[in-house]
């Protein structure tokens, strides 16, 4: 985050000198702004001319100024006090904290935490508050910065909605609530920042909740993340338990220096695992991220793709020292963390594939990136996972926004249907969309490039080639990754074909959308570009060596008591080039396939009219003349789209479809069956019968008793005579 | 001590004779005759042990007062006299059972405890005046107690068995 | 003479006074049927009032001879009631009651 | 005459107490005076015969106070009359609760045309009878004292005269009541044999010690079921039910409380004073009774459709939860009697007030049955509220006083700490659920019922008499429950603890 | 001022609603504006005056200690006093009281249900009142008990007067349930004044009733009867929790309870039951709840995942908020059966979270009814169309349901699971931690049950039936009178839930017995016979 303040360093730096350590001490205000908007917006939001998107970019915008205040002073306590020593650039009077500082520092700089007492038990006060460091600050800064250009942007695309205030509201609420979550000092502040943003998920998702999809999804989307919450709730009780302590950094220092023992830790990283799978979309609970895409597109970039579902991300790094102890992460060459990511990132990107709505394809793409950053939490490699976050946030957000300025000219998400030929429609959307399609690709200078290139250096699988001193060798990780790179690459490819190339498909006239939204696609786009410059390798010697590795310095918790100390592997040449190599196969492949051949077809097409079947690659193969094409060509069809787009991604999405999300669903159908059967079997027949039974067989015995009463005197006197008798005749035996 | 022995069972055997036609006889005048002789009994064994206040009480009363009674009830409820099939259930051994039972019950018990007690030889008369010095100072409060449940029995017999004016 | 030979006496009559009230139908020969265990009663209280050679004996059964003819007269003033509203006095009829 | 002087010298005069008696004295003027002014005023002393019999009552009271405050406790003959604060309680409570009989028959008795100043006369002879029965510590006083207030019921339970459901209630009463004599005598007469004496105090000495023999268990259970047909205990209750509903509802009401309550106060004597050491015995019968009571009294009364049955049963079930303390009194002794004497007072109270509504509802409905108060919230609210509060009185539910006299039973076994008083506790406490379902059904009908279509749904006016007599008791049962001192005060076990 | 309130405070506060009642008795029930304006002003004073309580038991500062204690003779023959007293965990349940009384009062204003009858049924709310501020405030068992008996009439009318169809069986298998449980309790606690050593009070050595004094005068008693007391207890206020098996009341009562009576019931009332362990049963008898705990927490599981389930088989509304109930009410005893102050602040919480929130879902399920006529969720459809404000109220309660942190329901359910992890350690861990499993896949089912029935009512369009219906409008002014309190306390306590904690942990601190630390329930009663 810290990058950004390098962006916009020279006008912030006169505020922050001023003001020292304020920002870093009173961090909490940046989450309170966006919280006071959402009951201002909630409350009032309808008596304002702007239906209260007004307050809410406002609030948000005061966030994002504190963010960045706070950013520019964390850099210089960083730069300035720290021990990697930087240049005097950034050291802008780096005035000693005089606040309470945790975590033993040895050398780091320590974060900044301030917390209150929350709540009291067992006459031991649990407390909230903020604990600041240097990813807090990044993802202060990720999120105010692609909030501000979501509300921005949302005040065209969602403009005459119905319930227009309503939407800003939430995304107010969301807003605060994501902040709150990365400020959290405290685990159990992270659980309730995270359960607050599912909510804000489930509520923006079902926005148009007339629809029974829309609907469903949200709920899904909830449903599955609060099966995920489970092993939060049961982590963070293991944690506190075992560490004493809610406190993140108390947290992370018993789970270093052996206060928990390892299987205490490694049920608490499976159980924080579990939950990191559901609210980052990995596999195998990943099914509800495409169906949340029925919210509007603004949120699918806000929540969707840039900050919520990172979460997960942001808890393993918050909590690594509990995930690197836990999953034994140093040294080893395979672990739970690192497979999930892979498996991940590979079914995302093959599940990109085959959609034809133009956000699904984004949302298995999210998903695939995701995966790539699970993965590089697991191999070791922090913070290449967490600048990848970074940098995918504006990509990401950017593509998506692009997607939605698109639909925003269709009326359409489909893009077989409906798209086609928009380059000449609409340049803004066009020119950002490549932009945000070429660093997701991972092609050399954008910035997706040198943050995936670090977490393929980080797996430290590229040991042949000359060691990389990272954590382990997870070579599984790194062939995962190279195949995803190439994957993306081409489903991107196919991406931009079908929405900007070709000719126009659907109805009217599309028009390019208004500057509220093109001006975020232009910021997102350029940051798509150069976000990734912040973190240049350490061996990268085209820039000055102080210009490297900042990213790093800023925001890496390097030498402190609550981050196990991980190795940095030494970036290399040669992987960076096999890797845009890779990217780039994928490209060719795919662009061969639909600007070469289906264009060939008509402008209009979409696919080649038999489609991709062996008997007709053969065919045209004979016409064929260069081999290299005739490779590339049969490379495509037979391994890429017969296979993989074939079979492969078919296959995967039949499963996706029909197992796994079936599962979600059955699981869904059964509880209510369950539900059912214990209610109308258990509950009424045999719980409630025995009730009702005790009172018929009451009655029964009653009136059996009645019988006694015949009315006849002489039988009452025959009773009480035998019953005088018998008494006393067993009382004169007994005693 | 003999002629006692032989007194007592001349009587006990009667009493038991005839209180069983007391409660099996068909004809409700006999029922009443058969009660006369119990009673009788009953007044001579308070005689044979010494009880001659009581045994004269027992005569005035029940064979003065309380069979002339039943006598009344009989006419007045126009009991049809001679043999009678009536006057009993059919079904006699419920009751019979229950008889049996609580005689064998009393009998154990009566055994059990006073099975070889014996009345004292001299049971010399107690005298009325004892009786009366008895009832007139320990038990006045009763004594009391019975003249006033006395009155209450006979103004409220009155009312009940009286026919109402015009009714 | 030994006492258990009035008590035994007594204990029969009593229980063929019950039996008398369980097997008689018509209420005269029920009321009958009272005196007789009242007898009995009254047998038992003079053969013990002989035994431990006190009055209170005799007193007793005095009283019980005087609360019986309580008894017998209200009863048949119940029974002549009955008689008088039923025209019978067959006590299995009187079952307009029950349950 | 003078010929019978010497048999005078064993005659010594008795040292008679007259302020010791002067309840029952008094008692005594007030029934000759109610049943002269008949014979003297004719049909003009009939409109004061129930204002004499009501106002001569309180008069009963001011001996029985006076008697209190000197607190001294006298005794007679031997201890065979004795004036105690158990006597004291008791008595005034049988003079209140007559009292209150009166109250409810006042409008009744003159209504129905039935023979007016010879019910108040027989009345008042039955409560002498239950007011000397307090007193009574010898088999003979209390032989008499029983039949003194039994023989006036019999004949006040047949007093309509007309009607054959009245006739047979007399008729059941009455045989049944003396068939229960017979057997009790019996029972007594075998206790004088082990004893040679009537008095209490020497047949406790008599029957203590060794094994019980076989005569003295017989003896034992025949009294102790004589009175349990008193107390229409199981399965001596059967009379109960016919009687109370054949019987005129104030009669009625006048059996299930002060009838009872002399069938406990003499139970209570006898076991106290009588069988003390013989707990053995009595114990585990009283257990059998308590238990056998309370759920058949309860199952049966789930059936009922008429109200005056249904009370019928469930004072059976209510008596089995009075007979729970005597089935641990060898254990805890005064306060068994305290509990008993508190549930019975507070019985009285609050089941004479739902005689009292039922009495009054009666007025409008002419019927008995529990359907016939549907929809009584409707036309008489105050009425309805009134007999809820007896009604869960009757349940024991706090604050109305049930609660407490229940608790006190609850109290009484559990104190014992035995097997045999947990389980009966328990076995109390289910049953005290069940009986809410009956009683709750009453009040179900009354709140939850619309009346019949064609009802009459003016208000219901109440007369002056029935509604003191609602007032005293709704306000007693209140106070009871909510103030419970208003009755430990006069039941505390030190205190009420049997002198003999 | 203070001195007042601290000796004169809590009985008024306690009898002031019967007051009014008495006052509304003697006035005819033709004048219903007056009548409604009497109880209103009787239990906004009685809230002021809670209000004031808090200020001074604020200023008191002894959190843990008993505050207003007043202790006067009562029942002498049984020892028992009047004695009444609240600490922090009883003064917040006390407030709920106050609060939920008037606001039920408020709701009613226009929305009397048939057969109407304003006087009477306001009445009975104001009874119901003292009952429920007598029971929380009593600190003698007996006049626990009697107060905690008290709220039975009023409801037992309530719900077969006012109810809707099956009224009548409702009304008596609440009743019947309930006292069976406490008849029992009673005998409980009759065992437990005979059997614990008689203890000093006023300079006399007596047995005693006295709450505060039976936790060390009941340290001797036999571990066997120890159990069987607690067991009686166990009934007595399991049954009115409800837990699992005695849960079957629950559904029928609310059901058929008119709104104000659901509300009052779901509350306060069943909170009776778990405060009554907390404040009485493991105080007390902390030895025979430690063997107890194991069998209570596996009740308490059952009954979160069996009341979930209950939930997605309904069809009618009510019902569906009735069942959750049992699941919640699972939630709070498993707090309580972990025996540690985490677990049982966690059921204190719980218990004020479960009262707010599931007394403005009965709220809502009302208004509802009376828009639609109907609370099939088949049938219903589109509240956020039609309703909108009333819609999202709806949302914002079906989230703080289902434990959505930052509201309040959050803190009973998370500390309760927390808890579970690591109860006392007199308890057997892995047992626990089973049951904090099944929990928390408890709190799954709990938002696919609540979250199914918000899609339901509100999603949607409306269909065509109510489509046009002039009936359905949005909230209110009552009714956002009597539900904006809530709601803002739903957030309040669940954004600084220390508001809570701070006043229960002391207390529940302080009610704990030392002994649930020892390694085994052996030892533990042997280190509290030794005290």
């Amino acid at each position: 985050m810290g990058a950004l303040s390098a962006v916009f360093g020279a006008e912030a730096v006169g505020e922050a000198t001023a003001a020292s350590g304020w920002f870093l001490e009173n961090a909490w205000l940046i989450w309170l702004f966006p919280a006071v908007s959402f009951l201002l917006i909630l409350l009032f939001g309808k008596r304002f001319p702007k239906g209260g998107s007004e307050i809410g970019i406002f609030a948000v915008g005061a966030s994002f100024v504190f963010g960045v205040a706070t950013a520019i002073q964390w850099i210089s306590e960083v730069e300035g006090g720290g021990s990697k020593g930087a240049e005097g650039e950034y050291a802008l009077g780096a005035g000693a904290l005089s606040l309470a500082a945790e975590g033993e520092s040895s050398g780091g700089v320590s974060a900044v935490s301030r917390s209150i007492t929350w709540l009291t038990n067992g006459a031991e006060s649990i407390g909230a508050g903020i604990l600041i460091d240097g990813l807090a600050v990044m993802m202060i800064f990720v999120v105010t910065l692609v909030s501000l250009l979501v509300h921005v942007y949302s005040t065209d695309y969602v403009a005459g909605d119905r319930r227009y205030t309503h939407f800003f509201a939430f995304l107010s609420l969301f807003t605060a609530s994501m902040l709150f979550f990365v400020t959290a000092s405290t685990t159990l502040q992270m659980l309730v920042g995270w359960e607050l943003v599912g909510v804000c998920s489930f509520a923006l998702i079902g926005h148009w909740w007339e629809e029974k999809p829309n609907s469903n999804a949200a709920l899904k989307a909830f449903f599955t993340n609060r099966v995920g919450d489970m092993g939060l709730i049961i982590g963070v009780s293991i944690l506190f338990f075992a560490a004493g302590t809610f406190d993140v950094i108390g947290v992370n220092e018993a789970a270093l220096n052996g206060t928990m023992t390892h299987t205490v830790t490694l049920a608490a990283a499976l159980c924080l695992t579990a939950a990191v799978m559901s609210k980052s979309g990995q596999f195998f609970l990943h099914t509800w991220l495409p169906d949340a895409m029925a919210g509007p597109t603004p949120v699918s970039a806000l929540i969707h793709a840039a900050t919520m579902v990172v979460a997960g991300i942001f808890m393993i790094a918050r909590l690594y020292g509990v995930f690197f102890e836990g999953y034994s992460i140093g040294g080893s060459s395979l672990n739970l963390l690192a497979l999930i990511g892979g498996v991940t990132t590979l079914v995302g990107a093959s599940l990109a594939f085959v959609q034809n709505d133009i956000k699904k394809v984004l949302a298995y793409s999210t998903i695939s990136q995701l995966g790539y950053m699970v993965l590089a939490l697991g191999v070791g490699a922090w913070t290449a996972a967490l600048f990848h976050l970074f940098t995918h946030a504006f990509f990401k957000a950017c593509l998506f926004l692009g997607s939605g300025s698109v639909s925003h000219a269709v009326h359409s998400f489909d893009m077989k249907k409906d798209m086609g030929g928009l380059r000449a429609h609409m340049p803004h959307t066009y020119r950002t969309f490549m932009l945000g399609t070429l660093a997701l690709a991972g092609l050399p200078i954008f910035s997706g490039f040198w943050s995936k290139d670090e977490i393929l250096v980080g797996t430290g699988g590229w040991g042949f080639f000359g060691g990389t001193d990272a954590n382990g060798s997870y070579t599984i990780m790194l062939v995962m990754g190279l195949v995803t790179a190439a994957l993306t690459g081409a489903y991107m490819t196919r991406v931009v074909y079908l929405t900007f190339f070709g000719e126009y498909r659907g109805h009217g006239t599309p028009h390019e959308s208004g500057p509220r939204i093109t001006a975020p696609l232009w910021i997102l786009g350029s940051l798509a570009v150069v976000a990734g410059f912040i973190n240049f390798p350490p061996g990268f010697q085209l820039v000055p060596e102080s210009w490297r590795e900042k990213f790093f310095q800023w925001v890496e918790p390097v030498g402190v008591s609550y981050f196990p100390s991980i190795k940095h592997a030494t970036p290399s040449w040669s992987l960076a080039i096999v890797s845009v190599i890779v990217a780039l196969a994928g490209i060719a492949a795919a662009a061969y396939y639909y600007f070469v051949r289906v264009r060939a077809v008509s402008p209009m097409a979409t696919e080649l009219p038999n489609g991709p079947t062996r008997r007709w690659v053969l065919a045209r193969a004979g016409h064929s003349v260069l081999v290299n094409k005739y490779y590339l060509d049969w490379l495509y069809t037979r391994v890429i789209v017969g296979f993989v787009k074939g079979p492969l991604a078919k296959g995967t999405n039949w499963v996706n479809q029909h197992v796994i999300d079936r599962v979600v669903n059955e699981v869904g159908t059964r509880s209510v069956q369950a539900g059912n059967v214990v209610y109308h079997k258990v509950d009424q027949l045999v719980v409630d019968g025995v009730v009702n039974a005790t009172g018929k067989i009451s009655d029964a015995s009653g009136e059996e008793l009645r019988r006694m009463q015949t009315g006849k005197v002489q039988q009452y006197a025959a009773i009480m005579f035998i019953a005088a008798t018998i008494l006393a005749g067993i009382f004169i035996i007994v005693i | 001590m003999i002629a006692e022995h032989v007194a007592f069972g001349i009587i006990a055997a009667v009493m038991v004779a005839a209180a069983s036609r007391v409660v099996t006889t068909r004809d409700i005048m006999h029922a009443a005759l058969y009660l006369v002789i119990v009673l009788a009994g009953v007044a001579a064994l308070f005689l044979l042990v010494g009880a001659e206040f009581t045994g004269i009480t027992q005569v005035l009363i029940y064979i003065g007062a309380v069979i002339v009674l039943f006598l009344f009830g009989i006419m007045l409820t126009r009991s049809d006299f001679g043999d009678n099939e009536d006057t009993d259930y059919k079904r006699k051994f419920p009751a019979l059972l229950t008889a049996a039972l609580l005689l064998a019950v009393m009998v154990v018990a009566l055994v059990d405890r006073f099975g070889t007690e014996k009345l004292p030889d001299d049971l010399s008369p107690q005298t009325t005046a004892q009786v009366s010095d008895e009832l007139f100072s320990q038990f006045i409060v009763p004594f009391e107690a019975v003249s006033v449940l006395l009155l209450a029995a006979l103004i409220g017999a009155i009312v009940v068995a009286r026919r109402e004016e015009g009714g | 003479m030994y006492l258990n030979t009035m008590l035994l006496l007594a204990a029969v009559l009593f229980c063929i006074g019950v039996y008398g009230v369980l097997a008689r139908r018509n209420g005269v020969l029920v009321l009958m049927s009272i005196e007789l265990i009242l007898n009995a009663v009254n047998i038992n209280l003079v053969a013990f009032g002989a035994f431990h050679a006190t009055v209170v004996g005799q007193i007793f059964a005095l009283f019980v001879i005087t609360v019986a003819a309580a008894e017998v007269g209200i009863g048949l003033a119940i029974v002549l009631l009955l008689y008088r509203n039923r025209r019978s006095i067959n006590l299995d009829q009187v079952d307009l009651m029950r349950g | 005459m003078f010929s019978f002087a010497p048999s005078l010298v064993g005659f010594v005069r008795p040292d008679i107490d007259w302020h010791a008696v002067a309840p029952e004295l008094t008692l005594l003027g007030v029934g000759a005076v109610v049943t002269l002014l008949d014979i003297i005023f004719l049909e003009r002393g009939r409109a004061y015969t129930s204002a004499m019999a009501g106002i001569g009552l309180l008069i009963t009271l001011i001996p029985i106070v006076t008697l209190a405050a000197q607190g001294t406790t006298r005794e007679m003959f031997g201890g065979a009359f004795v004036v105690d604060n158990f006597a004291l309680v008791l008595k005034a409570m049988f003079i209140v609760v007559a009292y209150i009989v009166v109250l409810l028959s006042t409008n009744y008795i003159a209504e129905g045309d039935y023979w007016e100043n010879e019910y108040y006369g027989l009345l008042l002879s039955a409560v002498l009878g239950m007011v000397l029965m307090a007193s009574a510590r010898d088999l003979i006083t209390i032989f008499v004292a029983l039949e003194l207030l039994s023989i006036p019921a019999y004949l006040l339970a047949a007093w309509r005269k007309g009607d054959l459901k009245s006739n047979e209630a007399g008729l059941k009463y009455y045989l049944m009541g003396v068939f229960a004599s017979a057997i009790m005598l019996y029972g007594m007469s075998l206790l004088f044999g082990l004893a040679g004496d009537t008095r209490l105090s020497e047949i406790s000495v008599a029957l203590s010690g060794g094994d019980a023999e076989p005569v003295a268990i017989l003896g034992i259970i025949f009294v102790i079921v004589g009175f349990a047909f008193k107390v229409s205990g199981f399965p001596f209750h059967t009379w109960a039910p016919d009687t109370y509903e054949g019987a005129p509802t104030p009669v009625t009401a006048f059996l299930a409380v002060a009838s009872k309550a002399a069938g406990f106060v003499a139970l209570l004597q006898l076991v106290y004073a009588g069988f003390g050491s013989r707990d053995d015995v009595y114990e585990p019968l009283f257990w059998i009774l308590a238990v056998g009571s309370m759920t058949a009294g309860n199952l049966m009364a789930l059936r009922q459709k008429n109200i005056v049955r249904l009370m019928a049963y469930s004072g059976v079930s209510q008596a089995g939860f009075m007979l729970a303390p005597l089935a641990v009194i060898g254990a805890i002794g005064d306060e068994a009697v305290s509990a008993v004497v508190t549930y019975v007072l507070i019985y009285a109270a609050m089941n004479l007030g739902a005689f009292a509504v039922i009495i009054t509802v009666a007025r409008r409905t002419a019927s008995g049955e529990i359907s016939s108060y549907s929809g009584l919230f409707g036309y008489a609210p105050g009425l309805c509220v009134v007999m809820s509060l007896f009604m869960f009185s009757l349940a024991g539910i706090p604050p109305l006083g049930g609660w407490f006299a229940k608790f006190a039973v609850f109290r009484a076994v559990v104190e014992a700490d035995t097997a045999w008083g947990y389980s009966l506790a328990a076995i109390a406490a289910v049953n005290s659920v069940i009986a809410l379902f009956y009683y709750a059904k009453v009040a179900r009908m009354m709140w939850f019922e619309a009346a019949p279509a064609q009802a009459d749904m003016s208000a219901l006016r109440i007369p002056p008499s029935l509604l003191a007599a609602l007032g005293l008791t709704a306000a007693a049962t209140l106070l009871f429950g909510i103030y419970p001192p208003a009755i430990t005060h006069f039941t505390d076990g030190a205190l009420i603890a049997l002198s003999y | 001022m203070a001195e007042f309130l601290n000796d004169w405070g809590l009985s008024l506060a306690t009898f002031l609603p019967i007051i009014g009642a008495a006052v509304m008795l003697l006035i005819p029930k033709e004048n219903e504006q007056l009548h409604k304006l009497i109880a209103l002003a009787t239990s906004v004073a009685v809230a002021v005056f809670g209000v004031l309580l808090l200020i001074q038991f604020i200023d008191n500062d002894d959190y843990g200690a008993l505050n207003f204690v007043v202790d006067k003779s009562w029942i002498d023959v049984i020892d028992s006093r009047y004695i009444m007293g609240v600490d922090g965990i009883s003064l917040p349940l006390m407030l709920l009281t106050m609060l939920i009384v008037p606001l039920c009062v408020i709701y009613s204003w226009n929305h009397f249900p048939e057969p109407r009858n304003p006087k009477a049924f306001l009445m009975l709310i104001l009874i119901l009142e003292t009952g429920m501020i007598g029971t929380f405030a009593a600190q003698d068992l007996i006049l626990f008990f009697v107060f905690f008996e008290v709220v039975l009439l009023p409801m037992y009318f309530m719900i077969g007067v006012w109810g809707g169809e099956n009224r009548r069986y409702a009304a008596i298998k609440f009743f019947l349930f309930t006292l069976f449980g406490s008849a029992l309790m009673l005998v409980s606690f009759l065992a437990l004044y005979f059997l614990a050593d008689p203890t000093m009070v006023a300079g006399e050595l007596t047995r005693t009733f006295d709450m505060r004094l039976l936790p060390d005068a009941a340290a001797g008693i036999a571990k066997s009867s120890q159990v069987w007391v607690f067991g009686g207890m166990f009934l007595g206020f399991g049954i009115k929790v409800p837990m699992f098996p005695f849960h079957t009341w629950l559904p029928d009562a609310h059901t058929e309870a008119p709104t104000v009576g659901s509300v009052i019931l779901a509350a306060v009332l069943l909170k009776l039951g778990t405060y009554g362990f907390v404040r009485i049963a493991i105080p007390i008898l902390p030895e025979a709840a430690a063997e107890w705990a194991p069998f209570i927490g596996l009740l308490a599981v059952i009954g979160i995942i069996y009341g979930a389930l209950g939930c997605l088989a309904q069809r009618d509304l009510k019902r569906l908020v009735a069942f959750s109930s049992v699941a919640h009410m699972g939630f709070v005893m498993l707090g309580i059966a972990t025996l540690t102050d985490f677990g049982i602040n966690a059921a204190v919480f719980g218990m004020v979270a479960h009262g707010l929130i599931t007394g403005m879902l009965f709220f809502l399920a009302g208004s509802v009814k009376e828009r639609y006529h109907t609370l099939d969720m088949t049938r219903l459809g589109g509240l956020l169309v039609q309703a909108p404000r009333m819609g999202w109220i709806l949302g914002f309660c079906v989230m703080a349901s289902l434990g959505l942190p930052g509201l309040a329901g959050f803190w009973g359910e998370f500390p309760a699971i927390l808890a579970s992890y690591n109860p006392a350690e007199v308890l057997a861990e892995e047992t626990f931690r089973s049951y904090m499993v099944v929990a928390a896949v408890g709190t799954v089912l709990a938002a696919g049950y609540l979250l199914w029935m918000f899609q339901k009512t509100a999603f949607g369009n409306p269909k065509d039936e109510f489509a046009n219906d002039p009936n359905v409008k949005d909230a209110t002014f009552s009714e956002y009178l009597a539900w904006v309190p809530l709601l803002i306390l739903i957030l309040l306590l669940g954004v600084y839930p220390q508001l809570l904690f701070g006043a229960t942990d002391p207390a529940v601190v302080n009610s704990l017995s030392e002994c649930l630390e020892s390694a085994t329930s052996e030892a533990c009663f042997d280190a509290a016979a030794g005290q």
